[in-house]
């Protein structure tokens, strides 16, 4: 039984205090669903818990054991699933995916793992077209069957359902469940109604800040501007 | 005097040198200094445009909740 | 070990297949040096003098060139944030891809230096040593130049920015490349300059993938 | 998480005060400098007037290499503890730093003429000037090539601890590719046994160019701190 939480978590981006004080508490199976308007630091959130960007306070653990003290095991036992797809035009799906797998899972079985995932997600006939032929909605296909390509516990998912349809919504939905039922964790950020069961829900509206110098407050005093009552504010997109 | 500003027949090597670090060390002070006026002017408009949307509230609630952020 | 040699291995498979881009480098390279004949005039003893130097710099700015590419197209698809999430620490990372760049261009630019040697009538005393000295200086050029690469990404203005950053930092093995052939040419023992360009990329081979790994964080940040 | 909001306001009330006396200090000291240097002291007896360059071109060159070592620790400190004020501090020393550099090749090379006969002789020490000089290059254009301020600083931060780890590395080199070349006879610049009438109007301006430097990073970072909470304004407002 895994937990991955995060305390206090403050993120400051190009000057601007994205969310702050943002808890979560994430166990083997669960799943956790990131709402809140855009700029509220979705993203933000998940690229933190990725560690691909470092969080300006707080700390992110599993199993009790902060995450800061081994960012390579962290990277090890996630799967990150950004707005790019990482599908180069030049190479064949299954090439392209083969190399994530040798690289995030071993190189035994690879092979056999990539086509797996490609038949899971319903383009096993994609195999050997070459990336550039692709489009968005197949990218973002294959760039979701080189996370079933490797096991990892814990899935980032960003938005997975941008440029799918309905079917292929269904089929991410099985995908997660099966994952969730084999002791792993998923949190994603959507736009579309997904079916996750006994999902939690982060709204991080509640964690956004006013946007505010580093240099925060006036010039004659010297405390901190903060605003507590401005605190639904929507906050820009950081990018 | 004008010995003086012959400089050993070397004034035209002495006196630029003098001259140009003149101009580059006043130049540097006068842009920065007037980078530091039209900052100042912008963000003197721009709280005074904000003010009335902003008022300044409970200052000690405020201290109190800096001070345990800043500890953190 | 067995994820660098991986990434390796893609960044080859690549370069492979888009295959233009080292070409391209040494169609440059070449056509750099053959510039200066027709600049300095067709006199062998100049050329032979000049020699050295000039096929040193040319190299130097090939090397330049194509390292703007270096961790660009991983940037814009989306590749790197996931190379930095594999679990391999990232300095292997910008090492794989320096290994990688070296292999297709710095390797290229050797094996077309004899050509040059002799269209700039190169006194062969030098013609080992400038072989040398090359396969000793260009991994320097690559690591240095990965850290320059890594620091321009989402810039506004790459390539110019890139070379302004990085040429400077070329100059050290410029002056012992460079002196190193003069010396064989003149007689003298080479074996001070060959140390130290042998130093200088003993140095550059932690400090780069780690500075290269710094940028790579805060770029993707 | 301390530093990140430790109140640079604090730092503003405190340096604010600070500014009218940098300023007096580098007027008197350049003042007393000055006078020194052009009445005060006597010509050298193997360079006549053109000595008088010294007591600009020294300094400046001091200056340039002192605010490069600078902005390498203030770099080093805003990368380690994440000082805001130290990425400043890095980020308002370049201009000055450069210009200082600017002004040590110009005053070489005027100094030069007169002496080698040349405006320009690749002399190691001057080379070393000029590598410096395309090193602050490369910082400035790099810290303002990004649309984030924050990104151009923490880029710009690496760029500068690795040239600082070269800079060593470049003046070797350069002396080495100097001594091989032989270059024409290089006039002893200062030398240790100067003359007091020459050594204070030196130290004088050294000085004097240290108070200057002081002078205009404080109101650079103070520009700076003010245009960071004017880009907080404007993100404000672009949320209505």
């Amino acid at each position: 039984m895994a937990v991955f939480s995060g305390e206090t978590l403050l993120c400051i981006r190009g000057e601007r205090t994205v969310f702050a004080d943002l808890d979560f508490r994430l166990e083997s199976g669960g799943a956790l669903v990131l709402v809140g308007p855009n700029g509220s630091g979705k993203s933000s959130l998940l690229r933190v818990m990725a560690g691909l960007l470092r969080a300006a306070d707080g700390a992110l653990s599993w199993d009790g054991e902060p995450v800061a003290d081994d960012p390579e095991g962290h990277a090890g036992r996630l799967h990150y699933v950004g707005h790019l797809d990482a599908v180069k035009p030049v190479m064949s799906v299954f090439e392209n995916l083969v190399f994530w797998a040798r690289l995030r899972g071993g190189t035994a079985g690879a092979e056999d793992r990539v086509a797996q995932a490609l038949a899971t997600l319903g383009i096993g006939h994609l195999l050997d077209v070459p990336g550039r032929y692709l489009s968005a909605g197949q990218k973002r296909r294959v760039n979701l069957a080189r996370v079933l390509a490797a096991p990892a516990p814990l899935w980032l998912l960003d938005e997975p359902t941008t440029a799918l349809d309905r079917d292929a919504i269904q089929a991410i939905e099985a995908t997660i469940a099966h994952h969730r039922q084999g002791g792993g964790m998923v949190v994603i950020s959507t736009h579309a109604d997904m079916d996750l069961p006994a999902a939690d829900v982060l709204d991080l509206a509640r964690f956004t800040r006013r946007p505010r110098s580093v240099f925060q407050g006036q010039e004659d005093e010297d405390m901190d501007d903060e605003d507590p009552d401005d605190a639904d504010m929507p906050a820009r997109e950081a990018g | 005097m004008s010995d003086f500003f012959s400089m050993g027949g070397y004034a035209a090597f002495i006196w630029p040198c003098f001259g140009v670090t003149a101009v580059v060390l006043v130049a540097l002070l006068v842009i920065s200094q007037r980078r530091l006026s039209a900052s100042r002017r912008l963000l003197d408009s721009l709280e005074a445009a904000e003010g009335p949307r902003r008022p300044r509230r409970a200052q000690s609630a405020k201290n109190g909740e800096t001070a345990g952020e800043a500890q953190a | 070990m067995a994820g660098l040699l991986l990434i390796l291995k893609r960044d080859l498979s690549l370069a492979m297949r888009q295959g233009v881009d080292s070409m391209m480098v040494v169609m440059f390279f070449v056509l750099a040096c053959v510039l200066f004949p027709f600049g300095v005039g067709p006199e062998p003893n100049i050329l032979a003098r000049i020699a050295a130097g000039v096929i040193w710099v040319a190299a130097l700015l090939a090397s330049m060139l194509s390292m703007e590419r270096l961790f660009q197209t991983d940037y814009e698809d989306g590749s790197l944030e996931l190379l930095t999430l594999s679990s391999l620490p990232l300095e292997l990372v910008v090492m794989a891809k320096v290994a990688a760049h070296w292999l297709t261009t710095g390797l290229p630019l050797i094996i077309a230096t004899p050509l040059l040697a002799i269209l700039m009538n190169l006194d062969p005393q030098g013609f080992w040593i400038l072989i040398l000295a090359l396969a000793l200086g260009t991994p320097t050029l690559s690591l240095v130049g990965a850290v320059g690469a890594a620091l321009i990404l989402g810039s506004r203005r790459g390539g110019v920015l890139l070379s302004l950053l990085i040429l400077p930092l070329y100059i050290p093995v410029l002056i012992f490349g460079v002196s190193a052939v003069d010396a064989a040419v003149g007689g003298y023992p080479v074996q001070a300059q060959l140390l130290v360009l042998g130093g200088i990329f003993l140095g550059a081979l932690p400090l780069c993938p780690w500075a290269g790994g710094a940028a790579l964080r805060q770029a993707l940040e | 998480m301390f530093h990140r909001f430790a109140n640079p306001n604090r730092f503003l009330r405190l340096t604010r005060p600070l500014v009218p006396w940098a300023a007096g200090l580098t007027i008197v000291l350049i003042g007393a400098g000055l006078y020194l240097g052009l009445f005060a002291s006597p010509a050298d007896y193997q360079q006549g007037e053109t000595v008088r360059i010294m007591y600009v071109h020294v300094p400046s060159a001091w200056m340039a290499m002192f605010c490069y070592s600078g902005m390498a620790i203030a770099a080093a400190i805003g990368m380690i503890w994440k000082h805001p004020l130290a990425d400043l501090t890095a980020k308002a020393s370049a201009p000055v730093g450069a210009a200082f550099c600017f002004l040590a090749l110009f005053t070489g090379s005027l100094w030069g003429k007169p002496m080698w006969g040349t405006y320009w002789v690749w002399d190691a020490r001057l080379t070393s000037m000029l590598v410096l000089f395309f090193l602050y290059l490369g910082y400035m254009a790099l810290i303002n090539a990004f649309d984030d301020p924050e990104r151009g600083i923490r880029a710009a931060s690496i760029l500068v601890l690795v040239g600082a780890i070269n800079v060593p590395i470049i003046k070797f080199s350069v002396d080495w590719w100097n001594t091989l070349h032989q270059p024409a006879s290089v006039v002893k610049m200062g030398g240790p046994s100067i003359d007091p009438s020459m050594l204070w109007p030196l130290l004088l301006m050294a000085l004097g160019f240290t108070t200057y430097y002081i002078w205009v990073i404080l109101v650079r970072i103070h520009t700076e701190i003010l245009d960071s909470k004017i880009r907080a304004i404007r993100m404000r407002q672009v949320q209505g």
